[in-house]
Parts: C-alpha cells; structure tokens; sequence
C-alpha cells in the first residue's frame, strides 16, 4: 500500500519529467530550452533521491547533491552566456 | 509514519507534475519561469521530505535537509539569473504583457547616456 | 569586526554542515573542526557576508518569524501556482513592475529577491541600485509604492531586523 | 526545416540500433574470477568500504598515477597554448547580477567543504579523489561567472600540484619498502572498518589525488578566463 503510493508518486515524477523534456523539444529558442532544462535538473534531483530510498542505498544521496550542484553551475553558465557576460 | 511520508511524497510529485505543466501552458518565458521555480522548489521539498519520513533508517534527515536547503537557496538564484538573461537577450513577453518597466527605465537610461556602458551595482 | 563576525559565523555554519554530512564519530567531527577552519581561511579574502547577521535576541526571533512566513508564502504560491496552471482560461495579467528596497546588506537582499522569486506570482528580474524590478503574473499595483507595498514589505520587516 | 527531420530521423535510427542493448541486456549472475577475487579479499586485506576506491587507490594504483599525470599534461597544454597569445581587444562584457554575486560568495565556501568531504569519504562512500576535486573546480567556475573576484594565485596553485604529486609517488615508494609493493595502503593502520581514519593510506592517497585534480583544473579554468576567449 505504502510502497504503491511511493511508486505512483515516481510515476508522476516521470510525468513531469516528459512534459518539461516536450518543452525543452518544442523550445522555443534556447531560453526557453534551458528554462525546461532547469525544471529537469530538479524533477530528477527529486527522482535521485526517490532512487536512493528504493534501492535502500543512503550514499546514493550524495550524488543528488552533486548533482543539484553541478545543474545550478550549468544553469548560471548559459543564462550567463545568453546575457553576453561571458 | 510510513503512510504520511507516502502522502507528503505524493503531494510533492504533484507540484513538480504542475510546474512542469506551468511550463507547458503558459505563454512566454517569465509565466513560465514563474510556475517552473516555485511548483518545483515545493514539489521537490516535500518529494524529498516525505521519502525521508518513509525510508528514515536509509536515508539519513540530516543529508536530505542539505539538499532540500541547497535547492530553496540555488532555485530561485538560477530563476532570476535566467529571467535576467532572457530580458538582456530581448525575448518579448507575452502579449497578455500590461507593463514593462525594467526595458522603460532601459530605454531612458540609454537615451540619457549614449554609448557609456550601464553600470549596474547592488 | 565584520571580518571576525563572519569568520565565526561561516566557521559555525561550516561545521554544522559537516556534522550533518557525516556519520556521528569522533574522528569526523575532529576531520570536520580542521576542515572547517581550512574551508574560513582560504574564503578569508571575499566579502564578508555573514558580517552583516545581528546577534540580538530580537533578530533571531524575527528570523524564526521569517522562516515560518517564509513557509505559508510558498504554500500559497504554490496553490496559486495550480490555481492558475489547472485553470482552462489561463487567468493571467503579467508585467514587469518596479519596487524599491531599504535594505543595504547584501546578502539581505539577495533573500529578498530569493523570496520574492518563491512567493505568489513574482519573480525578482533584475536589480539596479535600490530598485528591484520583478514580473509580476497578475499585477494588481502599477506604481511603484503599491508594489513595493505588496511585494516586499512582508519580508522586509524581518529582513531588516535581521541584517540591517 | 528538412535539415530538423533529417536529425529527427538520424536520432531516430540512432535510438533503433541502441535499442537491443536495453531490451536485450541480461544482468550479470556471476562475477569474473578477477572481480570475484577482489570482491572477496579486497574488503579484509584493505579494510575499506568502497571497493571501487580500493581498486583505483591501491589494487590499479599504478594506473590512476598515469590518470593523474595524463591530466597534468592537459592542464599543461591548456596553459601553453592559452599563454602565448597576447592580449586581444577585449568584447564589452555584460557583468553579472548583484543578487547572483553575493549568493556565490555565500555558496562558495558550502561547494568547497563539500569538495573537501567528497575525497576524504571515497574510502567510504562514491566519489573520491577525481570527483572531489572536480566538485572544487566547479566551485570556482561558479565564482568567475558570478564575476567575483578570485585571486588565484598561480604559484600557490603549482605548488599544492607539485607537493600533491610529489607525496602521492614517495608514499607509493614507501609502500615497496614498507609493504606488499607501489602504493599498498598498508603502510597506514587499517584501522576499524567503515569509519575515516580506516583503509590505510587510502584516504590520504584520495586527498592528495583530490588536491592534485582539484589544482591542474583551476589552473585550466584560470588560464581559460585570463586568455578571455
């Protein structure tokens, strides 16, 4: 019962994750890709984390945070370079 | 325990399923950004937090706080750094759009000083 | 004196961290004391800005009144976020409105725009001097008084308290 | 307009042929005899909790001096090729905003004790030398393009990389004289299993790797940034 709640829960985090990756397809223009692509990061942030409880393997945990850490750097580095800051 | 952490978790996966459709519906980029950032710092806060009440003897709470705190601080900085870099790069808003101050004051500014380089401090 | 303060601040939080990161054990919490102070002496030649913290038992209480405000802002905005996802009509007005800060400390401010971004149908743009401009989804207040009022006075009240 | 669906199909094809390797995969029952060996020994001989680790730090410790000396060549020539040309006119450059500038002063010191937690744990947990290192140097990627201000200084940096590889060769000397061969953990106490100070060396090799990878890429990024591309 739990874990089918949990389970539906992953689903409609796999939901969410098509639908951004249709935004990211259909763009328009690369802002609104990396916007989709920003969404992403997190949804799978969150499904890293769903990942880690499922397999029962706590370290896995580590790799959301490096994970959240290396997508912010990734994000800050296109929204730098569409201003023209780079 | 267990069946509120599944419920917090459900909830959660339900903002981040409306903030990835915010990001599909609305009409340009800053609506968009607006219903992406807040659903899914939410979303993932309870997503995480509720598998955390589920599985607490293998997720330890203490990590999964660091990443909930790293994702309320580093989400909206990555929002606002993008809606400024939309604004700078010209991508128009949508004709629902009523005001537009920030290309007003833009404008005058450039009227005022012609060629000097805006120096923006904090 | 801002140095000390936030070198002390950042050595705490620091090691906050690291406790939390870690296993409970002795020799962590050692590796973490040396690690912390190795992390605040190489960060010593950047802006100190945790130096601009009050440590007044008034601020701190106001802290935990901002967490908690905080909180309900992000609970309504997601529910406004839904309301107006789920909506066929779409009920949107947007716009870029401007408000003005009296906030001076920096990482005061950047709260506050974090904030702004995370509450009901706003979201901080851009920055210039003591003006914020942000895109607001259903703008309610045209002029910079009535935005300022409904968009930033909530946090500001306690960020100010807190960091000055 | 034909140039998309030409891509659309050629991702399409693409997908089809890697399509077998995900339907028809069957997981593996039984290990080699070379993983069964380490999967069995490695554990008691090293006392480590990552075998992962074990094997990169001491089992093919011999193997990631070359990773590292082959980074160290890259970094290198980066630096090199960056050097040599002279200053060109510099394109106006939009800077970065406040909001962004002060949140990274306030995260900077958050990714480097991270960075710093990732190589002393890769006995431990995933991640290690490279990764913690690499953790580091996005840290620093995120303060130039936040456009603060980050003195690095170019002989602190070479000296940290030269001293990191400098120990990382004598402790493996020192595993030939005081243990099994090149670079055996063993020359440290293997300690009690599972807890920091454990596996030997291996946390200390993992250090030094870190600091090591942590250097050579900063010091690409630096020259990257000062060449202004």
């Amino acid at each position: 019962m739990v874990n089918t709640l949990y389970t539906i829960a992953a689903m409609i985090g796999l939901a969410a994750l098509l639908l951004a990756f249709v935004r990211m397809i259909i763009g328009p223009g690369a802002a609104n890709r990396v916007v989709a692509l920003d969404v992403m990061t997190i949804v799978s942030i969150s499904l890293i984390v769903f990942l880690s409880a499922h397999f029962g393997r706590g370290i896995y945990l580590d790799i959301a945070l490096v994970y959240s850490l290396i997508a912010f750097v990734g994000v800050v580095a296109m929204a730098r370079y569409l201003e023209r800051g780079l | 325990m267990e069946l509120a952490g599944a419920i917090v978790t459900l909830l959660g996966s339900l903002f981040l399923f409306l903030g990835a459709l915010g990001l599909f519906r609305m009409p340009d980029i800053y609506n968009r950004m607006q219903a992406g950032t807040k659903a899914t710092t939410m979303g993932t806060l309870l997503f995480i937090a509720g598998l955390a009440m589920g599985f607490h003897e293998t997720i330890g709470a203490s990590k999964v706080i660091i990443i909930i705190l790293f994702v309320i601080f580093t989400n909206p900085l990555s929002s606002h750094a993008l809606a400024r870099a939309a604004h700078k790069a010209g991508i128009p808003l949508a004709k629902e759009t009523v005001k537009d101050d920030l290309a007003a004051d833009e404008e005058n500014e450039e009227g005022a000083m012609k060629g000097t380089q805006e120096g923006e401090e904090l | 004196m801002k140095k000390v303060k936030h070198a002390i601040l950042s050595f705490l939080g620091l090691m906050l961290i690291w406790v939390m990161l870690t296993p409970r054990d002795m020799q962590e919490i050692v590796a973490g004391l040396i690690v912390s102070a190795l992390v605040v002496l190489l960060t010593l030649g950047m802006e100190p800005v945790l130096g601009d913290v009050r440590l007044t038992p008034k601020s701190l209480w106001y802290g935990v009144l901002y967490v908690l405000v905080f909180l309900r802002e992000l609970l309504v905005s997601n529910l406004d976020v839904a309301r107006r996802v789920i909506d066929p009509k779409l009920p949107i007005k947007p716009g870029i409105v401007k408000v003005r800060t009296k906030l001076q400390s920096r990482i005061g401010r950047t709260l506050l725009a974090n904030s702004i971004t995370l509450t009901p149908g706003t979201l901080t743009a851009e920055i210039r001097g003591d003006y914020l401009y942000i895109h607001w989804i259903e703008i309610r207040h045209e002029d910079l008084e009535g935005a300022t009022r409904d968009i930033v006075q909530k946090f500001e009240k306690y960020l100010e308290v807190i960091f000055g | 307009m034909i140039k998309k669906y030409a891509v659309l199909l050629l991702l399409g094809a693409f997908a089809l042929m890697l399509l077998p390797f995900v339907t028809e995969v069957t997981p593996f029952e039984e290990l080699s005899p070379v993983a069964q060996k380490y999967v069995k020994d490695g554990p008691d001989e090293l006392g480590s909790a990552n075998l992962v680790s074990s094997v990169i730090v001491t089992y093919r410790g011999l193997d990631t001096l070359g990773e590292v000396a082959v980074l160290f060549i890259a970094a290198a020539g980066v630096g090199f090729m960056l050097r040599r040309r002279g200053d060109a006119k510099k394109p106006v450059k939009r800077e970065a905003s406040g909001i962004l500038r002060s949140g990274t002063v306030f995260l900077f010191p958050l990714v480097l004790l991270y960075g710093i937690y990732i190589f002393l744990h890769g006995h431990l947990t995933p991640g290690g030398g490279f990764q913690g290192g690499v953790v580091i140097a996005s840290g620093i990627v995120l303060l130039l393009l936040a456009g603060v201000s980050a003195k690095i200084s170019g002989t602190v940096l070479h000296w940290i990389e030269s001293l990191s590889g400098a120990v990382y060769v004598a402790l493996g000397v020192l595993g030939i004289v005081l243990a099994a061969g090149f670079l055996d953990n063993r020359i440290l106490p293997a300690g009690e299993f599972g807890r920091l100070l454990s596996a030997g060396a291996i946390p200390l090799i993992y250090s030094l790797i870190g600091l090591k990878v942590g250097a050579e890429l900063v010091g690409i990024i630096d020259a990257m940034q000062k060449d202004e591309l």
